[in-house]
């Protein structure tokens, strides 16, 4: 890489130049993107109401009809629709359970690995004792006081599932904060916030994006299995999650059902995680960029 | 492709190593019959209640009642020698006074002779207030019990009550000489080790996995045909099903085929496809206290909106029958005068208007500042349930009625939420509630609304005279026809005032071996191993 | 002399050493065990001994970045010694820095732009704006060009890098630079640039300096005066040119005899030490270097000696030194 | 190490303590109960409900239904069950030997494949394999465990008919070790694949950062062979993060458990939990709290204990 040419940029340009330079991640991006968009528009795109059921056309393939794109579920209620407004409640699930999952994990991973001591012990405790209860269990106790909107549903998610992240960013800190950059900024009297936030948290960002990429999945899975226990999205009203739960009994015999919504997942994880590859690589100056 | 075919070699040939028996499950074996559920007993004494289906099967298995019925609806004797009835002079002329003369040479398992003091035994712990028993509905109405000689127990009512029958019918007979020691019955290691009369005795049980009994060879109605009998559990229904399929159960009962599979079940060649009535009827509650549902004629609209057929046809795959009461259509109560009223919205309309329930601006209709607004709750995760709930929001949304789905944990739906009547409406399946008879006093009479009177189950606060004084006419009537009618009147008053709207009677695909025989469809029991002792491979 | 910057006396660093269970205390490691130095401004201290001897906790205590158990830094005529991080704050501009390692002391994930402004971020020095200019000056004066800013560490050479560490710790234009090894994991070529860009600085903007090294050759280099170290304790100090030509204390006797001509001219008469260091957990009494001694006789095993003067400017702390 | 090993044992008791409580306390103040199981029983009515709410002690306080059970733990007895009555400890202990061992082997398979996926990726960064591996994980982590238990069993159980559909053994062969592998094949690598994926994206994720380390490249200039490099530098430093992981998946693993075990038959834990669950069977479910609970501060203590055994500068305090 020509250190010259890029010397003039400034540091913004010089990340999303190496962040062009990457055609998975642009690719990622764009599917993030287009996914977005679709949810937003969804009420444009939807070619009719997702709650709308005629059992006359139930099971209808994909493809099969042009006024029904991908078929129809065990409703009969148009499966594009569906998709098209499960993705609002999904990515919203997603994307507001997965920031909540980092945000309070890499705080707490930060602060215990870098503060020490007693600290330490106590949100390690913490995590442990959050650790000790079952997903399952944490997430229908607090739904069950919560009232369940959407947003309420990511956040429960979101903070029943910090832990792991958390502890790995501990590791990670712990590693990190004996080397001297970091003696350096205490003997410029930097205070601890700027050690914790500026001068480690960028050095974990590895671990911290992948946990956030495969965090989405499991939160738009895990939203799902709330709803199947009564906590989540009421039917009829359409999550990508809960369209797999209800293709649980065709999965041989109408196999588009599970495999349409999954595969909406898949896209958005992909998405996401390429999207993440690139921010890192683009945030990390060590890496040659050869994808 | 050279380099891909002793690959795929190398996998088949791994793949066919591990699989010692390279297909699997396909062979019968003679000396024992496996029976596949998707739920596990938790506990093997008769008295303490939990899963209904499941653990009527450790209870056929290892007990036996004083009576039977059997799928013509017909009591058999069991226990007893014979069934009380007026004519052989087992119930007095009153009808308060029952003899039950019980057979001799009965011995429990444990060689112990088997006495009328068992039977004394067995009523005293169904009112001991310690015990958690599955029901005393019947034994409450006992004044008097009285053990007459080793062979013979005679019972006095408190006032002339027909299903009583049925009471006993469905109460297993504990051991005296056992359970009598016992501090607490409710942790007695004989909930988990039992001794009784039954055609198997219990020889093994894997957690999780399944329970192996051993024919009694001395069971007083002749030892069982086949050697062992399992009971076998597989949680997953999809999962169950394979395993019916591929042989690896002989027959899966509980919870049966998923209905969209009853075509492709049924063109098994070397399988039989059972269908199995239960007593069990679906109904949309409607909580008459609640201001919406006050007027009998809303309720009646509300259901007369509902495409009832078509979701039995489209969601239950018309696997079905449909029923307009709460017995099954086969029942031999069943009111068969009925006329189906549902599928009809503009009928539902014009019964709104004339009760009138109006359209306000947004559409939903109100009256008296009520909007006709309410939700509907069932256990979560019922994806059937599901989509009949969605499928009677659209017809009632047709109407000018908002319903909202608010589904829960079936912990949380069934308790408070339930008994202290908080709901709006439920999508709920039910049995009768006095074994197979006809009686529905604790369902509908207005004394047994349990917000009000802290007893019974009417649930849905329904309140009417003249089915109250039916409902007590009903049980003191001994001859058949006469309690048909009075049972069809009640029917009739219900199917207009609807305080429950019964939608079908559940039903049950079952899968089994050709070569298995005994297996008895039978409408008036819910356990399928009710004839166990009768199996056999041809 | 000139006038003192800084006065360490009776420094001791001590780490606990704790039981497993219970946390309870079970020893101590006497890190830094009672060391008295002090540094004249525009003065090169350098501070020798053996890895293990104390000298990095040493310096890292007067920098306040480990606390000291007991004993007194006075900087400038203020006791330090004791000050939070708020009152300490003046002082993080008057002392720096240099680090051993130019690979680990700068943060990976910053340009150099970004870690020269983050010692003006801190202090609130100057505005974003001229934040640039700043920058550019200080890569300028350890002779990076300015473009370098733009750069991430691990594009540069080590040479290179800790001329980035020694540009950062001239931020904030301290009065004392305690350099850690500064030179020891570059290139023999390298480490003479190096040292000869601090000793420009020094001469142009009156730097002092405390270099805790290892390699005599590099301190008979740079340094003014000379400290070594044994076991926590500081045995003899001395001017260079005495230091290396008229060592007193036995233990420096041997460091200079064991390292192969460590200054042109300096006679060697080769004294291999008997056993090992002992450890700072359990030193011996008396004279920590009393085990391994030539000459030790049975009171350095009792009595600890104090540093006497035995001529200007030159401290031995043994009893069988005669002034 | 022992006294280390001591330590931390000690200050389990009070996180038990405190898991205890809380499970305790948030069960309670959940909504729905046990008692919801008696009102699907048509025979039974209000009254008989209300009776059995004062045999279960439902009826007490919180607090005094707690130190009971507390009580009851402290002098070895974790109570009965509400429905069947029979004793916790055993309920639960009878059902953890085949939930140990699908995790146990699900784990030890997840590990190696997603290690060495994870390796691959790292080391052949950007290469078609790398690109397959990772729509592979991500493909994995986007279906749930549901849906590739049914495909597995509905391929390799009924189509082909290789494997056994479900269960533990074949009936009547307990004990034959034949038949366990056979019938462990399957629910394995279904729980295994997501913990596969999660684990090939994290080691991929370490195994990259390490390289990029400084003295990696020393060792690369040092002319180490990329093997030795990968083994003796990589290795160490990469394992930190993932061992960190390996603590908390426990849990997780348990939940996972949960679904397999169901779809396979599998007589674990997992189906009593989820019926414990279903039924609010709060003796059940606290038992399996603790069990869950010593399991993580096991895990935790193990996962820490090898940090310390791959890297000798981190001290067991």
């Amino acid at each position: 890489m020509n250190v010259t040419a890029v010397a003039s940029e400034s540091q913004a340009g010089r990340i999303w130049t190496r962040f062009r330079q990457h055609r998975l991640a642009l690719a990622g991006g764009l599917v993030v993107a287009l996914l977005l968009a679709s949810a937003l528009f969804a009420p444009l795109l939807a070619p009719q109401d997702p709650t709308l059921l005629d059992t006359a056309l139930r099971f209808r393939p994909p493809f099969a009809d042009w006024a029904l794109p991908l078929g129809t579920d065990e409703l009969g209620r148009d499966t594009l629709s569906r998709l098209l407004y499960g993705g609002r409640v999904s990515l919203t699930v997603g994307l507001v359970a997965m920031v909540t999952t980092v945000v309070t994990g890499a705080v707490i991973g930060i602060a215990a690995g870098f503060l020490g001591g007693l600290v330490d012990n106590l949100l390690m405790r913490f995590v442990d004792t959050m650790l000790c209860f079952p997903q399952v269990f944490l997430l229908l106790v607090v739904a069950a006081f919560v009232p369940p909107t959407l947003l309420s549903i990511s956040l429960v998610i979101g903070l029943t599932s910090w832990m792991e992240v958390s502890r790995i960013v501990r590791a990670e800190i712990l590693h990190l904060k004996e080397q001297d950059f970091v003696a350096a900024a205490r003997a410029l009297g930097a205070s601890r916030a700027r050690i914790m936030f500026r001068e480690l948290l960028p050095n974990a960002a590895a671990p911290i994006l992948v946990a956030a990429t495969l965090k989405v999945a499991s939160a738009v899975l895990m939203e799902s299995y709330i709803s199947y226990l009564g906590y989540g999205v009421q039917p009829p009203l359409a999550s990508w999650g809960n369209m797999l739960t209800n293709a649980q009994g065709y999965f041989d015999t109408v196999p588009w059902l599970a495999i349409l919504p999954g595969a909406a997942i898949t896209l958005t994880v992909m998405g996401f995680n390429f999207l993440g590859d690139g921010l890192r690589d683009a945030l990390d100056p060590r890496l040659r960029m050869d994808p | 492709m050279t380099i891909r075919i002793p690959r795929r070699g190398v996998l088949a040939g791994s793949a066919t190593l591990l699989a010692a028996p390279a297909v699997w499950g396909q062979s019968i074996n003679r000396d024992r019959i496996i029976l596949a559920m998707t739920q596990e007993p938790v506990q093997f004494n008769p008295l303490l209640y939990v899963n209904a289906g499941t653990e009527n099967v450790p209870e056929a298995c290892m007990f036996d009642a004083l009576w039977d019925v059997n799928e013509k609806g017909d009591f058999i004797p069991n226990l007893a020698a014979q069934v009380p009835s007026r004519q052989n002079g087992g119930i007095s002329a009153d009808g308060l006074t029952w003899t039950v003369n019980l057979k001799r040479d009965v011995k429990w398992s444990d060689g112990q002779p088997f006495t009328a003091k068992d039977v004394e035994f067995t009523y005293q712990t169904i009112m001991n207030s310690n015990v958690a028993v599955r029901s005393r509905s019947g034994f409450d109405l006992i004044k008097a019990f009285r053990v007459k000689d080793d062979h013979t127990v005679e019972m006095e009512l408190s006032r002339p009550f027909v299903p009583f029958l049925w009471a006993w019918q469905n109460m297993h007979i504990v051991p005296q000489h056992i359970l009598g020691r016992e501090q607490n019955i409710q942790t007695a290691a004989f909930n988990s080790q039992p001794i009784g009369t039954g055609p198997y005795l219990l020889r093994s049980r894997t957690a999780g996995s399944h329970m192996v009994y051993e024919r009694n060879p001395n069971y007083h109605r002749g030892p069982a045909k086949v050697r062992q009998f399992i009971h076998k559990f597989v949680p997953d229904q999809m999962a169950a099903y394979g395993q019916a399929r591929t042989g690896e159960v002989d027959y899966f009962a509980l919870g049966g085929v998923p209905p969209d599979r009853w075509t492709e079940s049924r063109a098994f060649p070397d399988r039989d496809f059972l269908v199995y009535p239960t007593p069990n009827v679906q109904f949309i509650y409607y909580n008459c206290g609640k201001p919406q549902f006050a007027d009998p004629r809303v309720r009646k609209a509300l259901t007369m909106a509902t495409q009832m057929q078509k979701s039995i046809d489209d969601i239950y795959f018309g696997t079905w029958p449909r029923t307009l009461s709460y017995l099954q259509p086969t029942h031999w109560a069943y009111n068969r005068d009925l006329r189906d009223y549902t599928n009809d919205a503009a009928g539902a309309e014009r019964l709104l208007d004339e009760a009138g329930w109006r359209r306000g601006p947004d559409g939903i209709r109100a009256k008296d500042g009520v909007q006709l607004k309410f939700t509907m709750s069932t256990t979560a995760g019922n994806t059937a349930r599901q989509g009949c709930q969605a499928l009677f929001q659209q017809n009632w949304k047709a109407i000018g009625v908002e319903m909202e789905i608010r589904n829960m944990p079936a912990s949380v739906v069934w308790g408070e939420y339930t008994t202290q009547s908080r709901f709006d409406t439920l999508l709920v399946a039910w049995d009768p509630t006095v074994g197979l008879d006809p009686d529905y006093t604790a369902r509908c009479h207005s004394k047994m609304i349990p917000v009000k009177h802290r007893q019974g189950s009417n649930y849905v606060q329904y309140e009417n005279a003249e089915v109250d004084r039916l409902l007590e006419l009903g049980v003191t009537q001994t001859e058949q026809a006469d309690r048909i009618t009075t049972y069809k009147q009640i029917q009739a008053i219900l199917h207009e005032e609807v305080p429950f709207a019964a939608q079908g009677g559940s039903v049950q695909g079952h899968l089994k071996r050709k070569q298995l025989q005994g297996p008895t469809p039978n409408q008036y029991v819910t356990d399928i191993t009710w004839n166990v002792q009768d199996w056999h491979w041809a | 002399m000139a006038e003192t910057l800084l006065k360490v006396s009776g420094l001791e660093v001590h780490f606990p050493i704790r039981s497993a269970f219970l946390r309870r205390r079970i020893g101590t490691v006497r890190a830094v065990d009672g060391v008295d130095i002090e540094v004249a401004r525009g003065e090169t201290l350098a501070l020798v001994g053996e890895s293990g001897c104390g000298k990095t906790t040493t310096g890292k205590a007067i920098l306040r970045l480990i606390d000291p158990t007991r004993g007194s830094i006075r900087f400038d005529g203020e006791e330090i010694a004791r000050h939070g991080a708020a009152r300490l704050a003046p002082f993080r501009r008057r002392m720096q820095i240099v680090f051993q390692d130019p690979f680990a002391s700068l943060n990976p994930r910053m340009t150099v732009g970004g870690i020269l402004a983050a010692p003006f971020e801190i202090h609130r020095i100057g505005t974003p704006a001229d934040r640039p200019e700043r920058i550019a000056a200080l890569l300028r004066t350890v002779g990076l060009r300015p473009e370098a800013a733009r750069r991430y560490p691990h594009e540069f050479s080590g040479g290179q890098r800790q001329r980035i560490g020694i540009a950062r710790a001239l931020a904030l234009e301290p009065e004392l630079i305690i350099g850690d090894e500064p030179v020891s994991a570059l290139d023999v070529s390298i480490q003479a640039q190096v040292i000869n860009l601090m000793k420009r600085l020094q001469a142009e903007r009156g730097l002092a300096y405390i270099m805790i090294s290892h390699n005599l050759a590099v301190v008979s280099h740079v340094a003014d005066r000379v400290a070594v170290m044994y076991l926590g304790r500081v045995v003899e100090t001395a001017p260079r040119e005495t230091l290396f030509f008229g060592a007193r204390h036995p233990y420096t006797q041997a460091l200079l005899s064991a390292v192969p001509e460590p200054v042109p001219g300096l006679r060697r008469t080769r004294q291999v030490l008997q056993g090992d260091v002992p450890s700072p957990a359990r030193p011996p009494t008396g004279c920590h270097f009393h085990l391994r001694c030539p000459i030790a006789q049975a009171r350095c095993a009792q009595e600890a000696p104090a540093q006497r003067i035995i001529a200007p400017g030159h401290a031995v702390a043994c009893h069988l030194v005669a002034p | 190490m022992i006294g280390f090993i001591a330590w931390r044992l000690l200050q389990a008791i009070p996180l038990l303590i405190g898991v205890s409580l809380i499970a305790f306390g948030l069960m309670h103040l959940a909504p729905g109960g046990p008692l919801a199981v008696y009102t699907l029983n048509p025979s039974i009515q209000a009254q008989d409900i209300e009776r059995v709410k004062i045999i279960f002690g439902l009826d007490q306080p919180i607090y005094v239904q707690y130190l009971k059970w507390a009580s009851g733990i402290f002098s070895g007895n974790w109570g009965y069950t509400f429905f069947g009555g029979r004793p916790v400890l055993g309920v639960i202990l009878e059902r953890l030997p085949a939930t140990m061992l699908l995790m146990g082997s699900a784990l030890s398979v997840a590990i190696v494949l997603g290690l060495s996926i994870g390796v691959l990726g790292a080391v052949k960064r950007y290469s078609v394999f790398d690109v397959l591996a990772t729509s592979g994980a991500l493909f994995a982590l986007s279906f749930p465990t549901f849906w590739f238990g049914l495909m597995a069993i509905f391929v390799f159980a009924i189509q082909l008919r290789w494997l056994p559909s479900g269960g533990m053994w074949e009936l009547g062969e307990e004990g034959n070790i034949i038949s366990l592998l056979q019938h462990l094949v399957l629910p394995t690598l279904v729980l295994a694949l997501v913990i596969t994926a999660t684990w090939s994206r994290y080691s991929r994720s370490a195994f990259l950062e390490v390289m990029q380390q400084d003295y990696m490249r020393t060792a690369r200039a040092k002319g180490l062979p990329p093997a030795a490099r990968l083994m003796r530098h990589a290795f160490p430093n990469a394992a930190k993060p993932l061992i960190a992981l390996l603590g908390v998946e426990l849990p997780f693993l348990f939940s996972g458990a949960l679904v397999t075990e169901t779809i396979f038959g599998w007589p674990g834990m997992g189906r009593l939990f989820v019926d414990a669950l279903n039924m609010k069977e709060y003796p059940i479910l606290m038992g399996m709290m603790m069990f869950t609970a010593i399991f993580v501060i096991i895990g935790n203590l193990l996962a820490d204990l090898a940090i310390a055994v791959i890297d000798p500068r981190v001290r067991l305090r």
